[in-house]
């Protein structure tokens, strides 16, 4: 009996590790077999990024019962975080996955800690204040970071909030120029370092998921009063919650700042919140494959559509109010299950027909 | 002298996010929902405004009523067909058809009226007042928006207390269950409410392109977003917490501009919510409710 | 849920084989070469992609009806966002496009322009106007004014004609353009002896509401203020400053053009408005060029964003007739000849004549500046 | 407020203490507590001692308070007046988890269980504290993390046997039947080791048949762990077989303490709550 519940949430996980693992050996195999198309290839390490971004949320909101509008900010931090520590590493560390691995785990503590600093006020609150203040600490993440001027010359790193006097012995190298971001980014992004992302991501989601750390979580989602009535310190572990995924965002925005060339804070703003929490919806709350699933679909989506040109946004709004309806709205399921029913008794219908 | 024009600047905007927070509050406070399109149901007031005044030629006045009516059917659509099915369920669902009735309203306002920004020429025709010899300058759109909030929030108050529509929402609000059982139609008083909300959102976006001409598909996003953020602030669910969250927000975000920094106004407007969150969670004049055990 | 999580996993599938595909490319036409442009056209940014859009349809369809090469064209929207404008680029490099003839904002430019130097092709953008656009490498041409050159040429024509006591700027922070063109000026105002006493600016996300900076400029006394940033921008601050009675000299740039046909704006408002720009809508010799894009735009006047979308095609198109390029030629090839091409001719377009670019990609073409009289444009100077 | 007894009522002076508990510390020691919401009194001068194997119970009208007061001893309300102390520990401004990991665990009057969860797991959660494995442990399935999930797993399966629920241990707890449900609350309130289980209501929405076994089962919990129980309960039948003492509240207010026997023939108890029940 034990065993097999055991085995179930074994089974499932391996199922989530599976899919993962085939789609990487494949789009692996296809890349380097030049069948992929240039926007396949340019797909692959931002659909590892929101992969890994999706599932982390999902850990808040699903998991967690915690609706957090402010993800992007997060992200926003490791980013920048992985372009200063890449770029301040360029000679010190040659080996460029090493390189962008220090950056990842660089990215992901400060955007854990930033978590954890901003956890304390916070995880006071619950519910729709919760997301409105996760919404502002995104936007305030967002508004410092894009006014950082960091820059390094010869006689070392320059940190200033403001352009002013901000100047630069000869030959050295603005790496973060205020809100216009980063520019001549070396990229260091590669797919194979974006599965390993997602492995973590998911590794540490799944294992925490299903640990007496997990459990407590969503006690605390289900029941905050009868989580407190057992001994669980509630807001401990919310913050635990948040912390870790604000690490694994910041992982994820390491990786994605070093796939592009140039960077601008305005890219972590509340619509990219808004895009990571419509993964997480749409695949489900609480489910980390549908999380994997509808990171991907819906990262491809939008380019899928290209041909559409003009009316390619506004399609992308229906579908998702559609998809909405039909998932959700138990009229609108009612009405599906009515009219597919009708469906196959036409079919049964002619099958009678056709065999009498 | 100084301080005293940008109060008056911190009003004004202010005074617009008052409007636009009013009809989040009242959506919030009735359909217990975070209505994100509320922000680009502004913007389709504001074009038609804008089309009725320059393709039709009419008078202001008309062009507001029509961009009210408009907006009024456009926001019970909405409620009916995107909302309503979705009764129920998560409120996280209708937070993101929320969203995409948002992408959906401004992208759809470009294939109307294309992506050009159009000037909105002021429908407010007042003559600015020159106090002090000129240096502080209180402009016609600044009285109109503030007597426009004021007038709005007296309205809305007295409609929601002594009229029988305006209790069954209070009624709605309080408890959907119990008030269904009193034999009020809670579809129906939904749906009078986002008419409600939307017609005051139609107010808002001609105030707002009065104020601040710039009209595109994208106008009513950040400000929706700093109405929101106004409603919060004075306590979401109620009318004169929405008003005062706003004119709040509206004089905080040009005093930081002003005499902080123009960069970092944005961190500090919504770092003052947060503390005022931490220090009253449940906003300047909202009621807090104590979870029963 | 389960049956929605596999629709989803079903709709990946097919979506994995589609990957693969798409990536059999049509037989290449000698006769025609292939561009490609990808700019903001949804978005809050769309108003310029949609104008280099149009601009570059009009040159496509007139070089189409001549005979001879053709053109096919294909345009891409980015959204204003670097991560989404690389994947136009990609997209539009499966189509097998020869040149890119974009992006038309610089962030974008700046994401895609690495990713053109290593493929080795051919990047022209019309109005990507940061200086490091072109450093990228020297496959990147610009034809548009390089930011702080023109902030430069913008100060010396305030000091030459005497225009300015007491300069205010207000400019967009968060926005490269503006920055750019803010330090070129300030730099050569600095040199100039020019007296700067109001410095104020905001940024993206806080640019609904201009009153602030505007009165903060009178509140300094400006007698002149420079604003270099776009038109939508501009008429807001152009209106705030009327309503409150403050009437300085305004000075914008290139970005500005266009004020006058903002829809809706009173124009009257943008009387004695001093601006730098390449193409001017009144002159005779662009009026073929404005009737196509007014019929093509719903009676939209054309500004200098559509006449260098219309220049770069052009450009683009001369060079492969001048060095042979065709349908065929490999876009790494083509590339190859087109800089050497720009190297030692000239090109005379819309937006100026005699026009060079340098080794870099960077143009030299003379700037011009008009000032708006009774709603029209007159040469300055 | 109109019917506030307004008799002085002579509250007998009885030793709550069983014989094998006397001399002992006991579990549960509340002193003059009382609340005031908003200038209401709610609970007022509430006193009472519970010994370490002891079975009380807490009865009275609807409205009385009960439900308040195991609010305030398990520290959900801070008391404007008094203390309770836990194991002789004040609990005063503790939080509720600090507050049960001192020895006091309860159910809910309207269960509140991890609905989402399974029975196991419900049961888990409650043994949160005693599992002993470390974050980083867990998080990197290191050895110690399975020893201590096979242990925990052993021991929740116990106590779901005990209260005969091992066959839904894979069940999700929303979805079990309510009296299981109610029992699954008590399991999960015996998993945090308490030395004293506050039940609200544990028989509310049994049939008779359930709630002679819930019968049998309080007093095989307290025989087995050696707990004390303190109950609330408005089936007179169970309250007068299980409680070996009885508290009655009204108002807010203690009118009436002692052996079942006591409370039954005490008039002040049968004029405010007994004589409007006794009818069923």
């Amino acid at each position: 009996m034990k065993k097999l519940l055991n085995n179930k949430n074994t089974r499932s996980n391996l199922v989530i590790y599976l899919v993962v693992t085939v789609f990487f050996l494949v789009m692996q195999g296809m890349n380097m077999g030049g069948m992929l198309t240039s926007s396949w290839k340019g797909f692959l390490v931002p659909i590892c990024v929101y992969i890994s971004l999706a599932v982390s949320l999902n850990l808040l909101v699903g998991i967690c019962g915690e609706l957090s509008l402010g993800h992007a900010g997060f992200m926003g931090i490791g980013a920048f975080a992985g372009i200063v520590v890449a770029a301040l590493l360029q000679d010190a560390v040659a080996l460029e996955p090493l390189r962008l691995f220090i950056a990842m785990i660089v990215g992901g503590v400060l955007a854990g800690a930033a978590g954890f600093l901003i956890g304390i006020p916070v995880l006071r609150l619950r519910g729709d204040y919760l997301a409105i203040v996760t919404l502002a600490f995104g936007e305030i993440l967002k508004n410092i970071v894009g006014n950082l001027y960091v820059g390094l010359d010869a006689e070392g790193v320059h940190v200033s909030a403001t352009s002013a006097k901000f100047t630069l012995l000869e030959g050295g190298k603005m790496i973060l120029d205020g809100p216009v971001g980063a520019t001549g980014i070396k990229k260091l992004a590669t797919f194979p370092m974006g599965f390993v992302l997602v492995l973590i991501t998911l590794f540490v989601v799944l294992n925490l998921v299903n640990s007496k750390e997990g459990r407590a979580i969503k006690a605390v989602r289900d029941n905050r009063i009868a989580a407190e009535s057992v001994g669980i310190n509630v807001t401990a572990f919310r913050m635990k919650a948040f912390v870790v995924s604000a690490f694994l965002a910041g992982m994820a925005g390491a990786l994605f700042g070093l796939n592009y060339s140039s960077m601008a804070a305005s890219k972590f703003n509340f619509n990219t919140s808004i895009n990571i929490l419509v993964f997480v919806v749409l695949g489900g709350m609480g489910n980390i494959l549908g999380s994997v699933i509808s990171a991907t679909v819906l990262y491809v989506l939008p380019e899928a559509l290209r041909s559409l040109e003009d009316y390619r946004m506004i399609l992308y709004a229906v579908v998702l109010i559609l998809v909405m309806l039909f998932t959700w709205s138990p009229r609108v399921k009612e009405f599906v299950s009515v009219v597919t029913d009708k469906i196959s008794g036409i079919f049964k219908k002619k099958e009678v027909e056709t065999n009498g | 002298m100084q301080i005293l024009q940008y109060l008056i600047n911190g009003i004004s905007i202010g005074a617009v996010y008052a409007i636009i927070a009013l009809g989040y509050t009242m959506v919030y406070g009735i359909a217990k929902m975070l209505n994100f399109a509320h922000g680009d149901i502004i913007m389709v007031g504001a074009y038609i405004s804008f089309c009725v005044t320059n393709y039709l030629g009419l008078p202001a006045f008309v062009s507001v009523i029509a961009a009210m009516a408009v907006c009024t059917l456009l926001g019970i659509l909405i409620e009916k067909l995107a909302y309503m099915p979705l009764r129920g369920t998560p409120s996280l669902a209708v937070l993101i058809t929320a969203i995409g009735v948002s992408y959906f309203l401004q992208n759809g306002a470009q294939l109307i009226w294309g992506s050009a920004p159009k000037n909105f020429a002021s429908i407010v025709p007042l003559k600015p007042v020159f106090l002090a010899g000129g240096e502080l300058v209180i402009t016609g759109e600044v009285i109109v928006t503030i007597l426009a909030s004021v007038l709005i929030m007296v309205g809305l108050t007295l409609f929601t207390t002594k009229t029988k529509i305006g209790k069954a929402m209070r009624a709605v609000s309080e408890d959907r269950a119990a008030a269904q059982l009193m034999g009020i139609s809670v579809n129906n008083t939904i749906s009078m409410t986002f008419a409600i909300g939307s017609a005051l959102a139609a107010i808002a976006g001609v105030l707002l392109c009065s104020t601040v001409p710039t009209l595109q598909p994208t106008t009513g996003a950040m400000p929706g977003i700093r109405a929101f953020t106004a409603a919060v602030f004075g306590g979401i669910g109620s009318i004169p917490g929405a008003m005062l969250g706003g004119i709040l927000l509206g004089i905080i975000e040009t005093f930081s501009k002003a005499f902080i920094s123009t960069q970092f106004s944005d961190a500090i407007v919504f770092s003052v919510l947060i503390i005022i969150l931490l220090v009253k969670p449940a906003g300047l004049l909202g009621k807090q409710i104590q979870e029963k055990v | 849920m389960k049956k929605f999580t596999a629709l989803m996993l079903a709709m990946l599938m097919v979506m994995s084989l589609l990957a693969g595909c798409g990536s059999s490319k049509p037989a290449a036409d000698a006769s025609t070469i292939k561009i490609g442009m990808s700019g903001p056209l949804t978005g809050g940014a769309a108003v310029y992609g949609k104008a280099v859009e149009a601009g570059m349809k009009i040159a496509v369809e007139e070089i189409n009806a001549k005979g001879g090469l053709k053109i096919e064209f294909q345009s891409q929207d980015d959204e204003h966002d670097g991560e989404k404008a690389l994947n136009a680029y990609n997209n539009l490099k499966d189509w097998g496009m020869q040149f890119f003839a974009g992006a038309v904002t610089t962030a974008p430019c700046l994401s895609i322009a690495p990713t053109a130097v290593e493929d080795n092709i051919f990047m022209m953008t019309p109005s990507g106007s940061s200086d490091k656009i072109p450093m990228t490498g020297n496959n990147i041409f610009q034809m548009c004014f390089t930011d702080p050159n023109q902030g430069a040429s913008a100060a010396e024509l305030v000091a030459e004609l005497n225009m300015a006591q007491n300069i205010g700027i207000i400019f967009d922070n968060s926005d490269d353009y503006s920055k750019g063109l803010m330090n070129g000026f300030k730099t050569k105002a600095a040199e100039l002896g020019l007296n700067i006493v109001c410095e104020t600016n905001f940024t993206a996300d806080n640019k609904t509401d201009l009153s602030t900076q505007v009165t903060q400029c009178k509140d300094a006394g400006c007698d002149f203020v420079f604003l270099p940033f776009y038109a939508t921008e501009a008429s807001q601050v152009l209106t705030q400053a009327a309503k409150i009675g403050y009437e300085p000299t305004f000075f914008g740039c290139d970005g500005m053009d266009g004020v006058l046909t903002i829809e809706g704006f009173d124009k009257s408002l943008a009387e004695g408005l001093v601006l730098m720009t390449p193409f001017n809508p009144d002159a005779p010799e662009t009026q073929d060029f404005v009737s196509k894009y007014q019929a093509m735009m719903n009676g939209e006047t054309p500004n200098q964003f559509a006449a260098d979308g219309y220049d770069v095609i052009y450009a683009i198109y001369d060079a492969c007739v001048a060095a042979g390029v065709d349908g065929t030629t490999a876009p790494s090839d083509a590339c190859e000849m087109l800089k050497t091409y720009f190297a030692t001719n000239e090109f005379s377009g819309l937006t100026g004549s005699g026009m060079t670019w340098d080794e870099q990609g960077m143009i030299s073409k003379i700037p011009a500046a008009v000032v708006i009289e009774n709603g029209k444009y007159v040469a300055l100077g | 407020m109109a019917d506030y007894p307004r008799k002085v009522i002579q509250v007998p002076t009885y030793n709550l203490f069983r014989e094998q508990d006397a001399g002992k510390q006991p579990v549960l020691d509340v002193r003059n507590l009382g609340i005031d919401f908003g200038g209401l009194t709610a609970v007022d001068s509430f006193n009472i001692t519970l010994g370490p194997t002891e079975i009380s119970g807490l009865i009275g009208p609807n409205g009385a308070g009960k439900t308040t007061i195991f609010n305030l001893l398990t520290g959900v309300y801070q008391p404007t007046r008094g203390s309770v102390l836990v194991n002789g520990i004040d609990i005063k401004g503790m939080p509720v988890h600090k507050v049960n990991k001192l020895g006091i665990a309860r159910t809910f009057q309207n269960i509140r269980l991890f609905s989402e969860m399974t029975a196991l797991d419900n049961v888990k959660v409650g043994m949160h504290n005693e599992i002993r494995c470390s974050f980083l442990a867990s998080l990197l399935r290191l050895p110690s993390y399975y020893r201590a999930e096979a242990a925990a797993n052993m021991k929740a399966m116990e106590l779901l046997d005990f209260m005969g629920l091992a066959d839904v241990a894979d069940q999700k707890a929303g979805s079990l039947p309510y009296g299981v449900q109610r029992r699954l609350e008590i399991v999960r309130a015996l998993a945090t080791n308490p030395s004293v289980i506050l039940l609200d209501e544990p028989a509310a929405g049994m049939n008779p048949s359930e709630t002679t076994e819930l019968m049998h089962q309080i007093r095989r919990i307290r025989d087995t762990f050696h707990i004390a129980i303190f109950l609330i309960e408005h089936d007179m039948n169970l309250v007068m077989n299980v409680c070996e003492a009885i508290a009655v509240v009204n108002y807010g207010k203690i009118i009436a303490k002692g052996t079942p026997e006591e409370i039954r023939s005490n008039p002040a108890v049968i004029e405010a709550y007994l004589g409007k029940e006794d009818n069923d």
